[in-house]
């Protein structure tokens, strides 16, 4: 394999790690606050409808990605009026909001467009089209490094760059402020929160929101910049993948993005039969094979959030 | 009435079965008769939807897609006086008649356009479910490419081994842009539904793509250099207006007939140079006339041209 | 300079009612406390003690009542509130974040400033002037899960301190500390009560309330039957006050006549997750002795008893009349029964019974696959129910309903429940972890004469209790452990509470 | 939180989260500018209204019956098993594999030989997640979803490089030489089911499964074993209840029994082997244990609601402009409702339903 293929693989492989680095931050906030969120498939794939949908009718890319957060939002909100609200079952309550989430979209995809669940293809300005970095062209002849900034860092959408800076920004508001300070503790000890006299439920409700947010953000990118429009099941499992990133990742932010990379990374691969002679089967059973090691800890243990999937119930 | 069953990929994929479903919906709008329609969702479907159709009393049953060769083997003979139709597939059975096309033909003429096309000398043929059907697409094209450009490359990748290979727009668009970067700049595309995700990309990446089935030409103008329009539509129509009274047997369509051609229109005039149209011109008399012989994957599973 | 108890009231209390269900935990509540004073309350478990201390720092509303702050009429509707009123309060669980700092925890909710950075310097700073002036020694960068139980809840009086807190709750302080570590948390109360500061000091132990209150309120029921000068009452006064009847604080036993070895430990060794737990321990109890294990809490006697009980593994020997027994796990609970060993365990609620589960099925927990309880390969339902209620009966386990869960009896009932369920299996060797914690005394009194009563059968006894005086009463002998060793072993008829302190301690005496 | 009679709890609770998801689904069917009525009308003839329907209805229902079964083994013991639908088609590759490998002399043996793979198939993929549970510490949520994807990957490969007969074009095994008695080929019965329906007599498998179930979780030791530790698994330990077997066995059980079912769709119903052969029946069972109460008796009237569901759903895509997806929408707001908001119904009872004063 030769230096450009490895090029092209890597740049699919940021392509195709960031709706899962964007959910995994997703359930990184929801889960560091005690929150389990096997959601994220659904919220990314109301997102990408909503957001596939609102660009095509209105031919606005931004206009799409408002849609699709404000469509995670209320999947988001959903989740925590179930699981936080009522004290329900979070793990339950996601499943359901997966199923929810994949029939409705082709439900009404279909009521809209009849297009057999699919939204019509968009035309370029309803999508968040590839930005090249500055100095692209000009770096592109130096040696290795060149190519890789051209070809490989350079020249995604708009909303790859904000997937990567969402996680500096994950990274300081959860360890350097007040707000990540009051998370953390009621993903660990919500009642050490109510006793100090701050609200378990908004903390709670805040961090499924954001979560609300990201996988917004990731379903947008799937219609709107890695496609041209939504597909019916267009998620194809990237949620659960994500979960899986976050436990490789350990719950911190700079390891979801070297998570999701990986992730990424095997799914590139898994499109490139040609420079790797594995049976695709195998290529696309991989992360999931290794998301299974991983949480067998063969390949390092993973301590979750302690208040993890517990409601919490006021007691002394 | 007659009915009428999309394969997985559904009816708007833009290819393979919004071909049928034109040809359906032509023949709604000529007759004003009505019909029944359904896109599966999964594999193990295929068989309630037949015999629920033969058993509601449609007829005849139109269906596209090999898929259905088998469960239509074991539904037929429990429904004699109802007529079933396939698509792309050969049932012997005495109600049912089986349309096959020639692609190689068509996908030879797609192969000469792509040829004279390519800046790089290298195309590419990207299918979906691989199959020996599509492998005659494929090996079809290469020799329209090797007929034009000896020392050209054609790579060729396939999306999938299943029937979701035939709507993964995202891998589509992957393995198009893999195909790009190995220097491809025309790419022509046997996969349905997964199709929208490989024009798309191609159009993206500012090379040109080769639609299929449907006339694509429309979906990125000026992006798509043509498309091998498969006459499904004919097919279907030809089903419906017979009715019951259709007769059974195979039927293979082939440019003679029409039953496949490449796609001239206004998105793709000033893509199609004189001599490409004039070389598709000759081509297609020659194949007609038979001094072409245009080798078909299925005839031996074997194509030593492209390789596969 | 020091207040009296007849100053004005730092914290008033009118009718305060709160139920939870059916349950009435508090019913028309009236209390005053003054200012500068510690003022100690007590009463039987569920007495709703808790309950009341938790209203007035706004953890639970009250569902009727009115709170007066320094005679200023105060709402609490929530924590915050308390917070604002002054108020500071150390739960009977503390409520520390285990892998947060101590800095951290401290200033959780009481951060200045939306970057956190300041509010740690801060706090670092005030910090160090609270140890100073109080005595309260703690590495503010030290992780909670690192700290001894002492210390964290320094950590938690040290939280309500930094949020200015002149009204201090302590509910059960004691429980968890060894003497030494208790005359330490009393030398900082009272050196708060010299600061001026409000102390409310609930425990059950009545020699701390002589100690070192000046009032003290006693409930029962969900209800203040009485508040009293601490220097005009007694012991015997205040027991018979929360019982509301006379009780014998002492056990009555003749000396025992021990009979041949019935337990033999060899240098028993338990590791957990890389620590050792227990560090070679060595003991044997005889037929018809007690041997109590003293010692605070987390000191290896959980460790012990899990041994012994089948639940955990072990490095060493253990022979039970003479048989060696299996430390490798390939023993299970339902081995050690039939070998004759019953086991009364320290946390009924979490591994005593199914609190989901009715009465009858938990009378057969542990013993669900005896040939009593089955009829061919299925389990006989009505044989069980039979035997559950005939132990009510003998146990006088109130309600007697077999069928009820078992969640919905009272703490001493379910520990009735269980006691019954071990020993009448007439084993040889009974274990005992914390009989009587959450028991209120009048089923303390009843549980203690059932274990004396076994020893008389004969029975080879291992009683593990952190509260001494009950170890101290029961036992024969008794054995302190600390950090995973048996630091010496007293008889229990000539020791004195002092002297096994030290041991508690850590101290060879 | 109020005290609401255990009947209530056991009857009212789905019952009205079943009506609040059918006042949903209402809502939605309106939303996308179709007629509920019509919905219904078309959902009750076309799946009780004939014989033909309800061959249809009761084949879904018998599959709906074991994953819900294997889905209420799973939660007994505390353990939340998505992973049904890997488990039901390594079960029905079990299936394959007996059948297609072996000449059997008669159905009979090759039904008993098909339970037998199925359960073993579906029961090993259930127990390694169990293991990594029990043994790793994996949250089995996780690892029962990765092992759906796996098995899909296993699958696809074995029908598409080792199982797919040369020259055929889908992937798929050969039609299987033994197949079980429809219901209609069972005399008696074919007097209602005069034409061919795909529900065949492992849906009196289902039923004694049910039987089988009920017995073991309530009426034996191992049951007691298996709900003591879902409960507590601090107290089950104490109780010499060992965790490792614990979940193994009741992981092994579930897989087994989401296995089973590919008795009726894979051996019964297609006779050979097709990829996704379980149509997700194996998530629909989660709301079917759910709806049930994760009661066995509950599972069968729940499994009968959704084969209805489904059935009916079927008959909305082919009649109506209705899509096939609304099942999956009631689907998931049965779970929501039953699984999720069952604290938001029951405080609902709570105030119709005054406490009880004690103490
Ligand atoms: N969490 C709870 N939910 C509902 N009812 C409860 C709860 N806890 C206790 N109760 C009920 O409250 C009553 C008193 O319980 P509690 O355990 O406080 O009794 P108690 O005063 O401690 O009695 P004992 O001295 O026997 O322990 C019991 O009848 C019990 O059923
Ligand atoms: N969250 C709750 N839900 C239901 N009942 C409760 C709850 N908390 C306490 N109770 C009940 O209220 C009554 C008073 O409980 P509380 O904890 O105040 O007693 P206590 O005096 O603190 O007992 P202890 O000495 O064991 O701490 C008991 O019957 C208890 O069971
Ligand atoms: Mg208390
Ligand atoms: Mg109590």
């Amino acid at each position: 394999m030769d230096y450009a293929t490895l090029l092209q693989i890597l740049d699919s492989t940021i392509r195709l790690a960031v709706p899962l680095l964007l959910a995994c931050l997703a359930g990184l906030w929801s889960e560091r606050a005690g929150v389990f969120d096997i959601g994220l498939e659904g919220k990314m794939l109301v997102a990408a409808f909503a957001s596939g949908a609102v660009a095509y009718i209105t031919g606005s890319a931004w206009a799409g990605l408002a849609a699709g957060i404000g469509a995670a939002l209320v999947w988001a909100v959903l989740h925590g009026i179930a699981s936080i609200t009522f004290r329900g079952n979070q793990l339950i309550s996601g499943v359901a909001l997966n199923f929810l989430a994949s029939g409705m979209t082709v439900l009404v995809a279909q009521a809209a467009f009849s297009q057999g669940g699919r939204t019509p293809a968009l035309s370029s300005s309803g999508r968040f089209n590839e930005v090249t970095l500055p100095f692209a062209d000009a770096v592109r002849e130096v040696p290795v490094i060149g190519p890789l900034y051209a070809d490989v860092i350079s020249g995604h959408s708009l909303l790859v760059y904000l997937a990567v800076l969402a996680v500096p920004a994950t990274w300081w508001v959860l360890l350097r402020t007040r707000f990540g300070l009051r998370l953390r503790a009621v993903g660990e000890n919500p009642a050490a929160v109510d006793t100090a006299g701050v609200s378990v439920t908004r903390l709670r409700f805040a961090a499924v929101l954001i979560a609300g947010v990201l996988c917004g953000i990731a379903g947008t990118y799937l219609a709107t910049a890695l496609q041209a429009g939504f597909g019916r099941e267009m998620t194809a499992g990237r949620g659960y993948i994500a979960l899986a990133a976050l436990i490789f990742a350990k719950w911190r932010p700079w390891g979801a993005l070297w998570a999701t990379l990986l992730f990424g990374f095997f799914q590139a691969i898994a499109l490139r039969p040609d420079v790797v002679p594995i049976p695709v089967a195998a290529l696309e059973a991989l992360p999931y094979v290794l998301t299974v090691l991983v949480l067998a800890g063969f390949v390092g243990k993973a301590i979750p959030p302690r208040a993890g999937g517990e409601p919490y119930v006021k007691e002394r | 009435d007659p009915a009428l069953i999309f394969d997985l990929g559904g009816k708007f994929d833009k290819s393979f079965n919004e071909a049928a479903y034109m040809g359906a919906d032509r023949w709604k709008k000529d007759t004003g008769g009505s019909y029944r329609e359904i896109e599966m969702q999964s594999e193990a479907q295929r068989e309630q939807a037949l015999r629920r159709l033969a058993q509601s009393g449609s007829n005849p049953i139109v269906m596209t897609g090999f898929s259905f060769a088998d469960v239509l083997t074991q539904v037929a003979p429990d429904y004699p006086d109802t007529k079933f139709v396939i698509i792309d597939s050969e049932v012997d059975e005495p109600n049912v008649r089986s349309v096959v096309f020639s692609e190689e033909q068509g996908s030879y003429l797609a192969g000469i356009m792509a040829a004279m096309a390519s800046k790089t000398d290298t195309v590419g043929f990207i299918g979906g479910m691989d199959i020996p059907l599509i492998r005659k697409f494929g090996c079809g094209f290469a020799q329209g490419v090797e007929a034009t450009k000896p020392d050209a490359t054609v790579l060729v990748s396939w999306t999938g081994s299943t029937p979701a290979a035939w709507n993964d727009p995202v891998r589509g668009g992957e393995l198009a842009r893999a195909q790009i970067g190995r220097g491809a700049d025309v790419i022509y595309h046997g996969a349905g539904g997964t199709g929208i995700g490989i024009l798309q990309a191609a159009a993206d990446e500012g090379v040109l793509a080769i639609g299929v089935d449907s006339n694509q030409n429309a979906l990125h103008p000026g992006q798509v250099l043509t498309s091998m329009v498969k006459r499904v539509d004919v097919a279907v129509y030809d089903a419906f207006t017979q009715g019951e009274a259709i007769e059974p047997g195979t039927v293979v369509l082939g440019l003679a007939d029409q039953g496949v051609s490449v796609a001239m229109d206004e998105n793709n005039a000033d893509l199609v140079t004189p001599e490409m149209s004039a070389a598709v011109e000759e081509a297609t008399q020659k194949i007609i006339a038979g001094e072409i012989s245009v080798h078909d994957y299925m005839t031996d599973d074997s194509c030593p041209i492209a390789g596969f | 300079m020091r207040h009296g108890p007849d100053s004005e009231a730092a914290i008033e209390l009118r009718g305060i009612s709160k139920a939870f269900g059916p349950v009435q935990a508090n019913k028309d509540i009236h209390i005053r406390v003054a200012r500068g004073s510690i003022h100690g309350i007590i009463g039987e478990n569920g007495a709703g003690k808790s309950t009341l201390m938790s209203i007035l720092y706004g953890f639970y509303r009250a569902d009727s009542g009115q709170i007066l702050v320094g005679g200023r009429d105060t709402p609490i509707p929530d924590s915050q509130a308390a917070i604002r009123a002054g108020i500071g309060m150390v739960f009977q669980h503390f409520k520390l974040v285990q892998n947060f700092t101590v800095l951290e925890n401290v200033i959780l909710g009481a951060e200045d400033g939306r970057r956190l950075q300041p509010s740690l310097a801060k706090a670092r700073r005030e910090l160090a002037r609270l140890s100073a002036d109080y005595g309260l020694e703690v590495d503010p960068d030290a992780r909670i899960e690192d700290l001894s139980v002492g210390h964290q809840q320094r950590v938690e009086i040290l939280k309500a301190l930094y949020r200015q807190a002149d009204i201090l709750i302590l509910d059960e302080p004691t429980g968890v500390l060894t003497p030494p570590e208790a005359d330490h948390l009393f030398r900082i109360l009272r050196g708060l009560r010299e600061q001026g500061k409000t102390v409310i000091l609930i425990t059950h132990k009545l020699r701390e309330i002589m100690d070192i209150t000046d009032e003290v309120s006693v409930m029962r029921r969900g209800e203040m039957v009485a508040t009293v000068r601490t220097k005009d009452t007694s012991p015997p006064e205040l027991a018979e006050l929360m019982v509301g009847r006379k009780v014998l604080l002492r056990v009555d036993k003749q000396p025992a006549q021990p009979g041949e070895v019935v337990l033999d430990v060899r240098d028993l060794r338990v590791s957990r997750d890389g620590v050792e737990r227990l560090k070679g321990v060595s003991l044997s109890i005889r037929r018809g002795e007690i041997l109590g294990i003293a010692g605070v809490a987390g000191n290896g006697q959980s460790e012990l008893l899990e041994v012994l009980g089948g639940i955990a593994t072990a490095t060493g020997s253990v022979r039970l009349n003479g048989r060696e027994l299996d430390l490798s796990g390939r023993e299970d609970g339902q081995d050690r029964r039939h070998a004759g060993v019953a086991h009364i365990p320290e946390d009924r609620q979490h591994l005593g019974c199914i609190m989901d589960f009715a009465a009858w099925e938990n009378v057969a927990f542990g013993y669900h696959r005896d040939e009593d309880y089955r009829s061919g390969p299925l389990t006989d339902n009505a044989a069980l129910k039979a035997d559950t209620a005939a132990k009510m009966a003998r146990f006088d386990v109130r309600p007697p309903l077999p069928t009820l869960a078992i969640k919905h009896f009272s703490g001493g009932n379910q520990q009735k429940i269980i006691v019954a369920r071990e020993i009448e299996r007439n084993p040889d060797l009974l274990l005992i972890g914390q009989p009587t914690r959450g028991v209120d005394i009048g089923a303390i009194e009843f549980i203690h004469k059932q274990i004396v009563a076994l020893r008389d059968q004969g029975k080879a006894i291992l009683l593990v209790s952190v509260e001494l005086d009950e170890v101290m009463s029961l036992s024969d002998r008794v054995a302190v452990m600390f950090d995973g060793r048996i630091m010496g072993e007293r008889d229990a008829a000539t020791t004195t509470e002092r002297d096994l302190g030290l041991l508690m301690a850590g101290m060879e005496a | 939180m109020r005290q609401i009679p255990r009947w209530a709890d056991v009857v009212l609770v789905p019952l009205i989260s079943l009506l609040l998801a059918a006042i949903c689904a209402t809502a939605v069917i309106l939303a996308i500018g179709q007629d509920p009525w019509e919905a219904i009308v078309t959902m009750v003839t076309g799946a009780l209204g004939s014989a033909y329907g309800w061959g249809y209805t009761l084949y879904y229902t018998t599959s709906f019956i074991f994953t819900g079964l294997a889905v209420t083994m799973a939660f007994h013991a505390g353990l939340f098993n998505i992973g049904g639908e890997g488990q039901a088609q390594l079960g029905g590759l079990g299936i394959a594999l007996v059948l297609l490998y072996i000449p059997w002399p008669h159905w009979t043996v090759a039904l008993l030989a098909a339970i037998v793979a199925s359960a073993a198939f579906g029961a090993v993929w259930a127990a390694i997640p169990g293991w990594l549970q029990a043994r790793r510490g994996s949250h089995i949520v996780i690892t029962t979803i990765m092992f759906n994807y796996i098995a899909y990957a296993l699958i696809v490969w074995m029908l598409v490089d080792v199982l797919r007969p040369p020259g055929q074009a889908e992937p798929a095994t050969a039609r299987f030489a033994v197949g079980i008695p429809a219901l209609s080929d069972i005399p008696g019965l074919n007097l209602i089911f005069s034409d061919a329906v795909p529900a065949n007599i492992s849906l009196f498998l289902a039923l004694i499964a049910c039987v089988g179930v009920w017995a073991l979780l309530w009426r034996t030791p191992l049951g007691y074993e298996i709900r003591a530790f879902g409960k507590s698994e601090a107290a089950a330990r104490y109780a010499g209840i060992r965790p490792v077997r614990t979940v193994m066995i009741a992981m092994a059980l579930s897989g087994a029994l989401a296995g089973m079912m590919s008795i009726n769709n894979v051996m019964g119903e297609s006779g050979r082997l097709l990829q996704n052969s379980s149509e997700g029946a194996g998530f629909i069972g989660i709301a079917v244990a759910l709806m049930g109460r994760n009661h066995p008796f509950g599972v069968v009237l729940s499994a009968l609601l959704f084969g209805f569901l489904y059935q009916g759903g079927a008959e909305l895509g082919l009649w109506t402009q209705i899509p096939i997806d609304l099942r999956v929408v009631v689907q998931g707001l049965v779970i929501l409702f039953t699984g999720a908001l069952d604290h938001m119904v029951r405080m609902m009872l709570g105030l119709v339903f005054a406490p009880r004063k004690v103490a």
